[in-house]
C-alpha cells in the first residue's frame, strides 16, 4: 500500500499536465471535475495510508529514484504522522476548494488553466510536505512559490494582480535566500541533506552557536513563506488572486509551510534556545500587529488576509515555544476555519457581483442563508468560542506560553490581547456583512451560490466545529498521534489541573468581551465614522509598504538604474567590447595560419604529432 | 627439397597443359561457331584444321610489334604480361584429379591447396582489370581508353556477383579450400545422387552469367565491340603482344569453366572403377569432360545471343544478379540452418 | 651470406620498414597536390600501420593483430569510397583535382 | 636464412613502390607504385602467417580500392600531370624535416618499447586462417565488427548520395583560380 505513495504527487501533476496541454479540449465543467478528482483520490489514498498510524505503525521512507545521492538528496518520500497530517489537510481542504472553484470560476475564459495551476500547486505542496530531505523540500518550497505566483496573478490583465504576484514572489525570494543559506550550512556541517541523518546526528555535530545560526536562517525562510514580520507584506496584496486561491494557498496550506518546516526541523530548533525565543517573539508580535491591522480594513478579503497573518503568528509563536503539537494543531484547525471564511467571503463576493467593500454590504443573511450560517461557524471558531475548533487550538498555545513562564508570560499577554482583537474584528466583519441595513449599490441582486460552492462550505463548517475535539486537555488525540515525530523533543505542555481551566476562562472572557465591544460599536444601526487617524493608517497598512518602498525599493531602484545606465554601458560593455576587440585582433593575427592549403594543415598535424611523440619519448626517458 | 621439386614439376605441367588446352579451345570455338553459322571453319592446317591456332600463333610471333607514339611505353609493354599472369596463377589452385598415392607419398593433382583458396581465386580474377585498364590507357588512343573504362566498370560490377554466388558454396562445403569444396561434393544424396553444388541452382546460374561477363565474352563483350570501339582495349596492340592478350583471354575462359566445374559440378568427382591406373586417370577424364561441356556452353552462347547494350549490362548486374544472389544467400542460410538444427518448430 | 648465417628476421625489422613507409606516406600527403595521390599516400600510411599490427600480433601469438588490420582495411575502404565520391563531386564543379586550388577557406 | 632473403627482396619492392608513388608525375604511375607496395605487403602477411589477411589485402586493396582509384583517375585526372613547382613556401623543407623526423622518432620509440616476444599471450605458432580470425572476429570483437557493418552502410549511402545529388553542370572556376 505504501508503494502507492508516489501517486499522491503524481496524480495532481498528471492533472496539471493534462489540463495545460488539453484543457481547451476538455472544456469548462469537465476540467474542473477532473482536477477535483485528482486531488480527492490522493486524499483517499492518504487517508488509507494514515490508518496504520492510528494503530502505532512505524514511519516509512519510500525511495523513488536517485537524484543527487552524493548530497543525500534523492527523490524519496517520508511518510510519518506529521507529513500524513499535512497531506490530509492539503488534499482534504484542497479537494473541497477545488470543488468550490468548479462553481466559483464558472465563466472564466481561462478556466482549465486555473485548475491546471491549482493541481500543480497541490503537487508542489505535497512534494514539500513529503520530502525526506532538505533538497527535495526546497524544490517543493520553490514550486509552491511558483504556483502561488501563477495563481495570484491569474488575472494578469489587472495591473494590480500582476504586481501582487511579483511582490509575493520577490518577498518570498528574500525568505528563500535564508532557507538556502541554512541548507548550505546544514550540508557543510553534516555532509548530507537527508532528514534522517541530520536529525539523528544533530546533537553530536552541531554546537549551540551553529544550531542558532542554522535555525535563524531557516526561520528567515519561514518568515517569508508564512508571512511573519517583517516579510508579511505580500500576503494582503495576494488577495488579488481568485478567492479559492486565497483560501487554499494564502490561508490553509502554503503559508503554513514555514510552520511545518520549523516543526519538521524541531530537533535543530530545540538545540537553539535563542532562536526559539526569537521565533516565539516574532510570532507573537506578528499576531498582534496583524490583528490591529485587520481591525481597520474595509475589504472583506483583506480583513481575512491580516487575520491569517495574525493566526500564523500564533502558530509561529507555538513552535517557538516548543509547543510543536499545539502549532500543528492550530495549523490544522486554522486551515479549516480560515478556508471556510475565505470561501464564505468568496461566496459573498460572488453574490454581490464582485463587490469586496464591506461598507457596501450589509443585511445579507437573508439572501445568502447557507453562506451566513457557515460563516458564522467560522467566525465563532476563529474567535475561539467554546467548543469550536479555534478555542481548543488557540487555548493550547496560550496555555503553553503561560506554562513556560518568565519572559514568555509577556507573549501570553500579547496572545490574550490578540484573541480579544480577533474576536472584535471578526464580529465587525460578520456584522458589517450580514446584519444591518442594505448598503449595496443599485442593480446588485444578491443570490445564494450554487451547490458546488455551498457543499464545501458546509463540510468545512462541520470540520471547524468539531476538529478541536481531537486534542483537548481531557483527551490528547493529536499529541498521541504525533508522538512518533515529536516523541524525543522536549515540548512544553500546558499545566494541568485548575490552571488550564482558569486560562481557558480568561481567553473565553476575552473573546466574549471582544464580541460585545464589536456588537456595541457596529450592531446598533448607525455605522461609526471610521475616517482619519488610526483608521487611515490601518487602511494603509501603517505605511509599511511605503516605508519599504522608500528604504529598500527606492535605493535598490537607484542603484539598479545606475548599474544599468552607467556601470553596464561603461564597464560591462567596455569589458565585453574590449574582449571582442582583443579576440578580433588576435584572430586577425592568427589568420595568416589559415592558408586554405590542405597540405600546410597536414604539415602542422604531422609536426604536432612529431612533437607529441618526442615529448612522450622524453617522458619515457628515451634520451 | 623434394617438395620444391614436386611443386616445380606441377607448375610446369600445369602451364604446359594450359597452353595445350588453349590451342584446342581456339580451334574448337572456330569450328563450332562455324558449324552453327553453317560454315566449315579452318580445315587446312593439320587434320580437321586442328593446327590452325598454332599456325596463327607462329604468324603473330613474326609480325612487327608497333608502339603508338602517344603510348606510355612502360605500362603499354607491361599490360599484356599483367593480363597473362593472373590467368595462369588462378589455375594453380584448381585440382584436376583425385589425389594419387605412390608408395607412402600422396600427390595431389593440384599445384597448391590454399586455406583461403576461394579468396585467392577472387583476388586474382580481380587483377585482370588492371591489365585491361592499363592497356587501354597506356595506348594513348581514344577507343582503347573507352573500351578499358567499360571493361573496368563491367568487371568490378560482376565480380561482386561472382563473390556473392560463391557464398552459398562456401557455406555448404564449410571451407574455403578448393580441394575441400571438391571433396565435399564427393558425397551422395540418397546413396546415388551426387552431392554436387548444382543443387544451388540460382548460385550456379548467377555464377555462369557473371563468368561470361568476367571473361568479356558474348553477350557481354562490349569491351571489344568492333562496331562501336573497334577492337576495344587491345586495338593498338599487334604481333606477339596481341597474342598474349589473346592467350590470356582463352586461358581465362578455360579457368573460368574449370572453376565452374570445381565449384558446382563436383570437380573431378565421378564414378571410378577398374585397376589402379584407371582409378587415377578417370577423375582427370571426368574433370576435363565437364570442363569442356561448360566451354561448349560458352561457345554456344556466343554463337546464339546478341550483344547487350552498356546500360542494360550494368542494370542487369546491379539490379538483377546481385539482389538475386543476396536473396539466395539468405534462403541457403535458412536451408542450412534447418538441415543442421532441424525445423524451428520440431 | 656466410656472415648472415645466424641472422633472423625479428619483429623490429618489420617495425622499421613500417616506420619508413609511414613517413613516406606522410611525405606524400604533404608534397603532392593531386588529391588522388594524397589519398594514395594516406592508404600507404594505413598499410604500414597494418604491417605493424600483424607483425606484432605474430610476435605475440595473438590473432588480434590481424583483426585490427581487418578493421583498418574496412575503415580504409569506407574512407576511400566516400573520399573519391567527394573528389568526383568536387571535380564536377571545379574541373580540378589540385588541392592547392581548393583553398577558399583561407583566412 | 631464406627468410632474410625474402624479407630483403619484399622490403625493397615495397620501398620501390612507395618511391614510385611518391615521385611519379602521373597519378596512374603513382597508383601502380602503390599497387606494388600492397602486393609486397600481402607477401609480408603470408610470411607472418596471416594468410587470410593477405588474401583480403589483395582482394580489398588491390582488387577494389586501387581499381577504384584507377577508375577515378581515368575519369578525372588522367591527362593532368602535376606541376613540379612548389607553390606553398617552405612546404618541401618542412616536409623533408618532418617526415624524416617522424621516421627517426618512430624507430626510436620502437627501440623503447620493442615488442619483445613474450609468447605467454597465445600460441606462438598461431596461423591466421579463416577459422582463427573468424573465432576472434565473431567472438570477442562482435560489436566492433557490427559497427563496421554500419560504417560501410553509411559510406555506401553517402557515396550514392554524393553521386546522385551533386551538381550536374560544370561551373567555371576561372575567378577562383585567378585569385
Amino acid at each position: 500500500m505504501i508503494d502507492y505513495l508516489w501517486l499522491l504527487i503524481a496524480l495532481p501533476l498528471l492533472g496539471a499536465l493534462t489540463l495545460i496541454l488539453f484543457g481547451k479540449h476538455i472544456g469548462e465543467p469537465a476540467s474542473g471535475w477532473l482536477a477535483s478528482a485528482l486531488v480527492v483520490i490522493p486524499f483517499l489514498i492518504a487517508a488509507a495510508l494514515t490508518v496504520p498510524f492510528l494503530n502505532g505503525a512505524e514511519s516509512e521512507t519510500v525511495f523513488l529514484f536517485s537524484w543527487i545521492p552524493v548530497i543525500g538528496a534523492n527523490a524519496s518520500l517520508l511518510w510519518d504522522p506529521l507529513s500524513a497530517l499535512m497531506t490530509l489537510v492539503v488534499t482534504g481542504v484542497g479537494g473541497l476548494i477545488h470543488v468550490y472553484s468548479v462553481g466559483y470560476m464558472h465563466g472564466d475564459p481561462r478556466y482549465p488553466r486555473f485548475f491546471a495551476y491549482m493541481n500543480f500547486f497541490i503537487a508542489s505542496m505535497l512534494t514539500l510536505v513529503l520530502a525526506d530531505n532538505f533538497a527535495l523540500m526546497f524544490v517543493g518550497w520553490e514550486l509552491v512559490g511558483l504556483s502561488s505566483y501563477l495563481l495570484i496573478s491569474f488575472w494578469f490583465v489587472k495591473p494590480s494582480a500582476a504586481a501582487a504576484g511579483k511582490k509575493a514572489f520577490i518577498v518570498n525570494r528574500i525568505g528563500d535566500w535564508g532557507f538556502l543559506i541554512a541548507l548550505m550550512m546544514i550540508f557543510a556541517a553534516f555532509g548530507t541533506l537527508d532528514f534522517a541523518i541530520v536529525f539523528a546526528e544533530a546533537h553530536g555535530v552541531l554546537s549551540v552557536g551553529l544550531a542558532t545560526a542554522i535555525t535563524l536562517m531557516l526561520f528567515i525562510g519561514a518568515t517569508g513563506k508564512s508571512a511573519q514580520l517583517p516579510l508579511y507584506v505580500w500576503l494582503p496584496d495576494a488577495m488579488e488572486g481568485p478567492t479559492p486561491v486565497s483560501a487554499l494557498i494564502h490561508a490553509a496550506t502554503m503559508v503554513t509551510a514555514g510552520v511545518y518546516m520549523i516543526a519538521r526541523t524541531a530537533v535543530l530548533f530545540e538545540m537553539a534556545p535563542i532562536s526559539l525565543a526569537i521565533v516565539a517573539t516574532v510570532g507573537a508580535l506578528t499576531a498582534i500587529f496583524a490583528a490591529t491591522l485587520a481591525v481597520g480594513q474595509r475589504d472583506i478579503k483583506r480583513v481575512l488576509a491580516y487575520s491569517t497573518i495574525s493566526q500564523l503568528g500564533y502558530m509561529v509563536m507555538a513552535v517557538g515555544l516548543t509547543a510543536f503539537t499545539a502549532g500543528i494543531f492550530h495549523l490544522m484547525t486554522h486551515a479549516f476555519f480560515k478556508a471556510l471564511l475565505f470561501l464564505g467571503a468568496g461566496s459573498v463576493i460572488h453574490a454581490m457581483s464582485d463587490e469586496q467593500d464591506m461598507w457596501k454590504m450589509g443585511g445579507l443573511r437573508k439572501y445568502v442563508p447557507i453562506t451566513f450560517v457557515t460563516m458564522a461557524v467560522g467566525w465563532l471558531a476563529i474567535s475561539g468560542l467554546f467548543p469550536l475548533a479555534g478555542f481548543w487550538s488557540k487555548d493550547e498555545i496560550l496555555a503553553s506560553a503561560f506554562a513556560k513562564g518568565g519572559f514568555f508570560l509577556i507573549l501570553w499577554g500579547i496572545g490574550v490581547v490578540t484573541a480579544l482583537i480577533t474576536a472584535f474584528y471578526m464580529t465587525r466583519l460578520i456584522i458589517l456583512t450580514f446584519f444591518g441595513d442594505k448598503r449595496w449599490d443599485e442593480g446588485v441582486h444578491p443570490h445564494e451560490s450554487p451547490w458546488t460552492m455551498t457543499i464545501p462550505l458546509i463540510v468545512l463548517a462541520l470540520l471547524s466545529a468539531i476538529a478541536g475535539l481531537w486534542n483537548t486537555p481531557v483527551r490528547l488525540g493529536l499529541e498521541h498521534f504525533l508522538e512518533p515525530v515529536f516523541g524525543d523533543i522536549h515540548q512544553v505542555h500546558p499545566a494541568g489541573g485548575l490552571t488550564v481551566w482558569a486560562l481557558a476562562l480568561i481567553s473565553l472572557a476575552m473573546v466574549v468581551i471582544g464580541i460585545l465591544i464589536a456588537y456595541g460599536r457596529y450592531g446598533r444601526g448607525d455605522l461609526p465614522n471610521e475616517e482619519g487617524g488610526y483608521w487611515t493608517a490601518a487602511l494603509d497598512g501603517y505605511g509599511v509598504d511605503t516605508f519599504y518602498g522608500k528604504v529598500i525599493v527606492l535605493p535598490g531602484k537607484t542603484i539598479s538604474t545606475w548599474l544599468a545606465m552607467v556601470f553596464d554601458t561603461k564597464v560591462v560593455d567596455g569589458v565585453v567590447n574590449g574582449l571582442a576587440y582583443g579576440v578580433r585582433a588576435f584572430g586577425s593575427s592568427m589568420r595568416v595560419l589559415q592558408t586554405g592549403w590542405v597540405r600546410s594543415y597536414g604539415a602542422a598535424i604531422v609536426a604536432g604529432s612529431l612533437g607529441v611523440i618526442l615529448w612522450l619519448l622524453l617522458q619515457g626517458g628515451a634520451f | 627439397m623434394e617438395d620444391f621439386i614436386v611443386a616445380a614439376v606441377k607448375v610446369v605441367i600445369a602451364f604446359a597443359l594450359l597452353f595445350m588446352v588453349v590451342l584446342l579451345i581456339v580451334w574448337a570455338e572456330r569450328r563450332i561457331v562455324a558449324f552453327m553459322q553453317n560454315r566449315l571453319g579452318p580445315t587446312r592446317a593439320g587434320p580437321f584444321g586442328i593446327l590452325q591456332t598454332l599456325a596463327d600463333g607462329m604468324k603473330l610471333l613474326f609480325k612487327e610489334s608497333l608502339t603508338p607514339r602517344n603510348a606510355e611505353v612502360f605500362l603499354y609493354l607491361a599490360a599484356p604480361v599483367m593480363a597473362l599472369l593472373p590467368a595462369l596463377l588462378i589455375f594453380l589452385v584448381i585440382p584436376i584429379g583425385a589425389p594419387i598415392t605412390i608408395g607412402d607419398t600422396t600427390y595431389t593433382l593440384q599445384v597448391t591447396d590454399l586455406n583461403v583458396g576461394v579468396l585467392y581465386v577472387l583476388a586474382l580474377s580481380s587483377m585482370a582489370v588492371y591489365a585491361i585498364t592499363l592497356a587501354g590507357w597506356a595506348s594513348g588512343s581514344k577507343y582503347p581508353l573507352l573500351g578499358s573504362v567499360r571493361a573496368a566498370a563491367q568487371m568490378i560490377s560482376y565480380e561482386a556477383a561472382i563473390g556473392l554466388a560463391l557464398v552459398p558454396v562456401i557455406m555448404f562445403a564449410g571451407t574455403t579450400s578448393i580441394a575441400g569444396i571438391v571433396e565435399a561434393q564427393g558425397a551422395t544424396y540418397f546413396g546415388f545422387l551426387p552431392a554436387w553444388n548444382i543443387v544451388l541452382l540460382p548460385s550456379f546460374v548467377v555464377f555462369v552469367i557473371a563468368a561470361f561477363a568476367e571473361t568479356n565474352r558474348a553477350p557481354f563483350d562490349l569491351v571489344e565491340a568492333e562496331q562501336e570501339i573497334v577492337g576495344g582495349f587491345h586495338t593498338e596492340y599487334s604481333g606477339f603482344r596481341f597474342a598474349l592478350f589473346f592467350l590470356a583471354e582463352y586461358i581465362n575462359l578455360f579457368t573460368m569453366s574449370a572453376l565452374t566445374v570445381t565449384f558446382f559440378l563436383g570437380g573431378w568427382n565421378g564414378p571410378t572403377f577398374g585397376p589402379t591406373w584407371l582409378v587415377w586417370i578417370l577423375p582427370v577424364i571426368w574433370f576435363f569432360v565437364k570442363t569442356f561441356a561448360i566451354i561448349f556452353l560458352f561457345i554456344w552462347v556466343r554463337g546464339t545471343l546478341p550483344r547487350m547494350r552498356y546500360d542494360q549490362l550494368m542494370a542487369f548486374g546491379w539490379k538483377r544478379l546481385i539482389p538475386v544472389s543476396l536473396a539466395w544467400i539468405i534462403l541457403a542460410m535458412i536451408a542450412m540452418g534447418i538441415r543442421r538444427y532441424g525445423l524451428p518448430w520440431a | 651470406m656466410i656472415v648472415m648465417a645466424d641472422v633472423t628476421v625479428t619483429v623490429g625489422w618489420y617495425m622499421i620498414l613500417a616506420a619508413v613507409l609511414f613517413s613516406m606516406g606522410a611525405a606524400g600527403v604533404l608534397l603532392r597536390r593531386n588529391a588522388l595521390v594524397m589519398f594514395m599516400s594516406v592508404e600507404l600510411m594505413l598499410n604500414s600501420v597494418n604491417l605493424t599490427f600483424i607483425a606484432a600480433g605474430n610476435e605475440l601469438g595473438l590473432v588480434e593483430g590481424q583483426v585490427a588490420a581487418l578493421f583498418v582495411m574496412v575503415v580504409a575502404a569506407a574512407e576511400v569510397t566516400v573520399g573519391l565520391a567527394i573528389l568526383v563531386a568536387v571535380f564536377r564543379r571545379r574541373s580540378t583535382a589540385n588541392v592547392d586550388l581548393l583553398s577558399e577557406l583561407k583566412g | 636464412m631464406i627468410e632474410v632473403f625474402l624479407f630483403a627482396i619484399f622490403a625493397l619492392v615495397a620501398l620501390a613502390g612507395a618511391v614510385v608513388m611518391l615521385t611519379a608525375r602521373n597519378p596512374v604511375y603513382s597508383a601502380m607504385g602503390l599497387l606494388v607496395t600492397m602486393f609486397a605487403m600481402a607477401l609480408f602477411y603470408v610470411m607472418l602467417d596471416a594468410h587470410f589477411v593477405a588474401a583480403v589485402q589483395i582482394l580489398v586493396y588491390a582488387g577494389a580500392v586501387m581499381t577504384l582509384f584507377l577508375f577515378v583517375i581515368m575519369m578525372i585526372g588522367v591527362d593532368k600531370k602535376e606541376e613540379r613547382v612548389e607553390t606553398i613556401p617552405f612546404q618541401r623543407g618542412i616536409t623533408f624535416v618532418v617526415a624524416l623526423g617522424l621516421a627517426v622518432v618512430i624507430i626510436l620509440a620502437g627501440r623503447q618499447a620493442w615488442v619483445t616476444g613474450s609468447d605467454a599471450f597465445g600460441s606462438p605458432d598461431m596461423v591466421g586462417t579463416i577459422e582463427t580470425v573468424a573465432d576472434s572476429l565473431f567472438g570477442t570483437w562482435t560489436i566492433a565488427f557490427l559497427s563496421t557493418v554500419f560504417l560501410l552502410t553509411i559510406a555506401a549511402v553517402g557515396t550514392v548520395a554524393l553521386a546522385m545529388f551533386g551538381p550536374t553542370a560544370v561551373q567555371s572556376t576561372d575567378e577562383e583560380e585567378g585569385a
